[in-house]
């Protein structure tokens, strides 16, 4: 880092939920990268765990303090961060959320990220194919992120529930659905840890779960040693989204049905260009969908998607 | 016959399956020092422990002034003029001597910052300490304001003594207040109890020091597994006999 | 008793040792002194009004929490539960007024009532069943936060759902340029009522004496048993200003806010030389605490250290700061 | 010494506390069968024998961890520390095995010593510094947590890229058709070991010692300082030994894993009856402690209880079993 | 003369601005029982404390058997035969009367059990300590199994001064062993006082009591603001001029 020294190179914040999902080691990396050819300087900070919001309040202010142009943020608490970027964008700083959106999203000067809602709608109109095809009757999990409502979780299990073809009721709260395919949701915190506890717990539920959706592909790396661990890696389709190297490798492996890839490197040089830029010019970034693709090598009727060679050669981490 | 300043009967104190006091009785006349004397575990710190709101005898009665009163805190027996110094001294050590001799019963400031914003009048504290320290002789404490933690524990000892005959106005209980002190600082503490006495305040003294005890005792209360064995005038018996009716090997003369 | 033989100290250290010892909190303030004079100069930013105003507001929720530690742990307590009463009062402050259109007030003192009866709790369970308060506290930390998970339906309240009372700490207003929030201002004249308090009342004594040792204490005739609840209790209405600061803070109430808010509180009392073993120690060496640590993390995110390093800082400088303390205190007056 | 007067009692509830007194940890085996019992009775599901090992499965990581927790909590300690070195250690084995090659069993002696390291550093600044063990275990918390995201870069290593043996206790093995792993194997082994040595063995005898009274135990020629050391060092190992558990558990080695197993470790060690101010507990308590949290976990899972009600379940659970323990050492033998 | 079997030099060991022992001397001659008496705070403990090694002094030597020794644990001590009975018993509550009895100098199990498992010989130490106890005669407690937390304080006295009366092998060392027992409790430890000394064994014993003092001791260390003041000779100097050069009314016949 540096950036003590005012008015030589454009200083960039970046936030991220935490420090140690590879998502985020990934974006970290896109904004070192862009902000190397582009003549910026990024500093990074992180929160203590997922949904941390404290430690990000934190980090906004230093960075206002530090005199940075702009900040680019994966929000653990969507909606309690926003004032704090209120405060930022008051002290005539960029903000740009990435990956996860604000609430409302026009919080933020921009949004760079995947459309979660498509990312869960890809995967459940997969699933939905998948078991028609196969004849059977499904029994989902869906392990989500954290009991706080956050857009990016509720955007993607309520996507993936409605790809499923079922009722979501209030399409902006996860676990409202009466379907009675449904076993359960459980916590994650988005790591391999709380996946598998919770898939755990699910299985003691109804040990005939044969879906199971889960928020990140950390949560089901967990999810599947869970399985494993019961003797049901077999009999079980797991879906995810973010398309990271290793889940990639399970897709090819079998390990998992179907992934919704994101491109966080993308996210993050975008987001440092466009600081960047309006460091330079004042110009203000439009909302960037930065795209996402279904990553299966069964690829299903009327879905689109690539498959795990395609994969591999996009993904990161 | 005058009634006793302070009497119990019958107290029964257990602790599991340990019965300390067994319906022990005692007499506290007006005046008078009345020694308690016994085995180690006989029940003499129970007995006190109970007369002294420490703890809540299982069974008995304590009559103050020939009506029954039943302590459940230190705080009840202090309140009705019954001042101990526990085996156990019972001091803070990170305080200072003015704030222990104290404690619990601060002096506050007068006028509002006293009575609205509950302030503690330090310098009349300290003022009054100094001048109880003094009057009793019993030690040149350079500072009241010095803590307790940095005093030798004969000097601790010395506080806790202090603390009690200042502010006793019915009755002074020491357990064993000598056991740790060296023979000038025992012979101060002896003197300071024949003072209070001759204040008119009586005194119980538990010790295992015989000659202290028949000097200084009107009355000697034997007490043996957890009961009072006898009580004994220390001018018509030995101290060899007190000692053997003490430990069972003699029955005390009826 | 014998006099003391005394003797004049020749080395240097031992006499630098005996000057700080005069004063409890001097440790400390050495300490925060320092690391203000080292990252003042590794860059101009930071001691500029704003910024030092900044770190002010970093600090005053665990500052304020460290408040009511402060009190717990004189009395050889300790409070894991602290940062889940918080949380709990700040959702039942934002969700009564936000759902029930209660007024700013009585929804604050509503708060403030449900922080004290948490505190209250802990101190019976404490005093009643004499179980030790780290256990008690490991206990109700889980109800605590529970509870606040099923009130809030896990959901964050917005600033803009509230009355403006419940944002008013986060207000600022303006001293020579400089914004400073009303939350900072409450936490400094809270530690200066509780330093009074501390300092000049039969109270504030009984507090230190109970910790210092119990059952001495309870045999000079103090109500130990009571000492011990209005200290939980108290503790617990100032978590709940705790709660107050922190939703003006960040604009919202949040079920998920204050997870590591326990062991902060408990770094910043333990910063400021308080004794975990009790009787010892004073509440303006945790404000100071709570600031050395506040001063260390901005000043090496100023300097663009990452916040890896920043953690492992406050690591070394527990140890660090205990130490110290520790040597200093370790000349007997 | 006057002869003791004792006496029958009468009460049913004091001869119960009696018989219960007889044996140290048998007021938490009464609570975890008590709690199989109930659990069995809520859910036909309870009692298999799938459901039994999945259990021992969940308590694997905290109760290993619980198992160097508990020898530190005897000796009066406490560390803050366990969860941040398991985490550092199950990180260093994984890397190293990955990135240059290492085989298994180099890769997994390197993480032992290690997590040794990290618990003899704990050890050498309570015993040099003389800190209280919960300030320099928080301190130590923070170091060792940032010596990890440094080393892993914050990134997470995936089984697939580790030699099989550090992910050899998450494997299973069929007994009348159960599926059991071999980290659960690995726990039942540690503590049988350790229940041995702390029993048998002059170190485990000293370990009590230095627990019940630190400076009684130096005047009667035990090595304290040694004691202290050794403890914390072999606390350290077996946290290594957890890390093992750990990647074998979720076939990665992630470094933001573990973050709570702190007071989990703790919760474990205090519900099975070892008491927080040394000399007094044992090394069984604390794995049924830890299973006593599973089969509640477990058991409200499968009765459909929300994760939040578990919360509040383990909350409560604290406070009763210690309670409920308390109750029972009452009698004085 | 005999050349002391324990001997010091100059001691001086200093608490922050307090100085302990301000050069202190002692001379422990084979075979007598060296009685050290003295105000609280006169240094005692500190001076036997640093012969035990559980304090390391500032400055001055000891001698063992007349060649310089430097303890600095006081495991160090124990491995020389040096026993201590310090003034705050040394004692593990939670461990029984044989586990305190053995404590850091515990017995193993014979063969591979011992050697490989290193596998404690319970059974063995219980008997042992059983044996201790009886030959000591001290006290008849009904099972070395029994957690020293449920004795008296007398008890757990004689557990202590049983422990040091049984392992010396070159010099016994008790500080104030009878402060807290009772009659017939302090008469027990000074009839094994004798004893140990009839077995050849040296003693030093620290006492306010001076009945006591007189009649065990062979000679009288006085000790005074953290220096010897004198030797006495009990039987050639009176109770109350020992008590007069320790209080510094009298200075010490030369
Ligand atoms: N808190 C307690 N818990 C258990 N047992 C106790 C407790 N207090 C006293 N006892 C037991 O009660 C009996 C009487 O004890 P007490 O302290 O009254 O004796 P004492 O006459 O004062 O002895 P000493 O001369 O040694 O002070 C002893 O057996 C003692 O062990
Ligand atoms: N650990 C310590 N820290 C500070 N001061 C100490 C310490 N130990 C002893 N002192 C001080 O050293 C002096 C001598 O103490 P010491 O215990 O040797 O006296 P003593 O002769 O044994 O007294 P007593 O008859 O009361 O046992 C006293 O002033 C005491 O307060
Ligand atoms: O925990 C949820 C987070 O995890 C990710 O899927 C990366 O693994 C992010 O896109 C999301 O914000
Ligand atoms: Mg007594
Ligand atoms: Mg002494």
């Amino acid at each position: 880092g540096g950036g003590s020294s005012g008015g030589a190179a454009t200083l960039v914040g970046l936030v991220t939920k935490t420090d140690t999902n590879p998502f985020f080691v990934k974006m970290k990396e896109g904004a070192q990268q862009a902000a190397t050819s582009s003549g910026a300087t990024v500093q990074s900070f992180a929160g203590k765990q997922d949904g941390d919001n404290q430690s990000q309040v934190d980090a906004i202010e230093n960075l206002i303090a530090s005199g940075a142009k702009g900040i680019l943020i994966t929000p653990s608490d969507s909606k309690a961060i926003v004032p704090s970027v209120d405060k930022a964008r008051a002290a005539g700083l960029l903000v740009i959320a990435l990956d996860t959106q604000l609430e409302p999203a026009n919080a933020a000067d921009a949004t760079f990220a995947t459309d979660n809602y498509k990312a869960g709608l890809l995967i459940g109109q997969w699933a939905k194919a998948k078991f028609a095809k196969d004849g059977k009757q499904a029994k989902i999990a869906l392990l989500d992120l954290n009991p706080n409502q956050v857009s990016v979780d509720v955007q993607r299990d309520q996507g993936f529930l409605e790809g499923f073809g079922v009722d979501v009721k209030d399409k902006n709260r996860i676990g409202d659905e009466s379907d009675p395919r449904i076993v359960g949701h459980d916590v994650t915190d988005g790591a391999p840890e709380g996946g598998r506890t919770a898939m755990e717990n699910l299985l003691q539920k109804d040990p005939g779960i044969n879906l199971v959706y889960t928020i990140n592909e950390p949560a089901a790396a967990g999810a599947y040693e869970a399985l494993k661990a019961a003797g049901k890696e077999k009999d079980v389709v797991i879906v995810s989204v973010d398309g990271g190297c290793p889940g990639v490798d399970n897709v090819k492996a079998g390990v998992i049905g179907a992934t919704s890839q994101q491109y966080p490197l993308k996210m993050a040089q975008l987001g440092v260009e466009a600081v960047s830029k309006f460091a330079k010019d004042g110009s203000k970034p439009q909302n960037t969908d930065t795209g996402v693709t279904l990553i299966t090598d069964q690829p299903a009727e009327g879905v689109e998607s690539k498959d795990s060679a395609f994969g591999l050669q996009n993904c990161w981490g | 016959m005058t009634t006793p300043i302070l009497q119990a009967t019958g107290l029964v104190k257990r602790y599991g399956r340990v019965t300390a006091l067994a319906g022990s009785d005692l007499e506290l006349l007006p005046g008078e020092i009345l020694a308690v004397i016994g085995d180690n575990g006989a029940g003499k710190s129970s007995l006190i422990k109970a007369l002294s709101g420490a703890v809540v005898p299982d069974e008995g009665e304590v009559l103050l002034d020939g009506s029954p009163v039943s302590f459940s805190t230190p705080l009840d027996a202090r309140n009705a003029g019954i001042e101990t110094v526990h085996q156990s001294l019972a001091v803070s050590p990170s305080l200072d001597i003015a704030a222990n001799l104290f404690l619990g019963r601060e002096l506050r400031r007068k006028g509002v910052l006293g009575s609205v914003f509950r302030m503690l009048d330090r310098a009349g504290m300290r003022e009054e300490a100094r001048r109880q320290l003094d009057a009793l002789g019993i030690m040149t404490i350079q500072n009241p304001g010095q803590a307790v933690e940095t005093l030798s524990g004969g000097q601790r000892q010395a506080v806790a003594v202090a603390r009690a005959a200042a502010f006793g106005s019915r009755v002074v209980i020491m357990d064993e207040p000598t056991a740790a002190l060296g023979v000038r600082e025992s012979r101060a503490v002896l003197d300071l109890i024949l003072q209070v006495r001759d204040r008119g305040l009586p005194v119980i003294l538990i010790s295992h020091n015989m000659p202290h005890v028949f000097e200084v005792a009107d009355r000697i209360h034997i007490q043996r597994l957890g009961r009072r064995k006898a009580v004994v005038d220390p001018k018509s018996v030995s101290m060899s006999d007190a000692v053997a009716i003490m430990t069972g090997a003699m029955e005390p003369p009826d | 008793m014998t006099a003391v033989v005394e003797q004049r100290d020749r080395s240097l250290l031992t006499r630098v040792q005996h000057v700080l010892h005069a004063q409890a909190t001097i440790g400390p303030a050495v300490v925060l002194l320092t690391s203000v004079i080292v990252f003042a100069l590794l860059s101009e930013r930071f001691l500029t009004p704003g910024n030092i105003s900044l770190i002010l507001q970093q600090v005053a929720v665990v500052g304020t929490l460290a408040v009511g530690q402060t009190i717990v742990i004189l009395t050889a307590g300790i409070d894991l539960s602290c940062g889940a009463i918080m949380v709990l009062t700040s959702i039942v402050m934002a969700k009564v007024a936000s759902e029930t259109g209660l007024p700013g007030l009585p929804a604050l003192l509503l708060g403030f009532l449900v922080g004290t009866v948490c505190g209250l709790l802990n101190g019976m369970l404490v005093t009643r069943l004499k179980l030790p308060p780290f256990i008690v506290t490991l206990g109700t930390l889980n109800v605590f936060f529970a509870l606040n998970l099923w009130y809030s339906g896990s959901a964050t309240i917005r600033g803009s759902d509230m009355p403006s009372l419940l944002l008013w700490t986060g207000q600022t207003f303006t001293v020579g340029g400089t914004r400073i929030t009303y939350g900072s201002i409450l936490l400094v004249v809270l530690v200066a009522a509780m330093a009074f308090v501390l300092k000049n009342t039969a109270w504030g004594r009984h507090v230190y004496s109970t910790g210092d040792d119990l059952e001495a204490s309870r045999l000079s005739g103090i109500r130990t048993a009571r000492v011990l609840l209005s200290v939980y209790a108290t503790a617990g209405l100032i978590y709940a200003v705790a709660a107050w600061t922190l939703i003006g803070r960040i604009a919202s109430a949040s079920p998920q806010a204050g997870q590591t808010d326990n062991l902060d509180s408990i770094t910043a009392v333990v910063i400021g030389g308080t004794s975990l073993f009790g009787g010892r120690g004073a509440v303006v060496g945790s404000l100071i605490g709570a600031l050395i640590v506040g001063v260390f993390r901005n000043g090496l995110a100023l300097a663009g250290v990452d916040v890896l390093w920043q953690t492992m800082a406050v690591g070394v400088l527990i140890i660090v700061a205990v130490s110290l303390d520790q040597w200093i205190r370790k000349v007997k007056a």
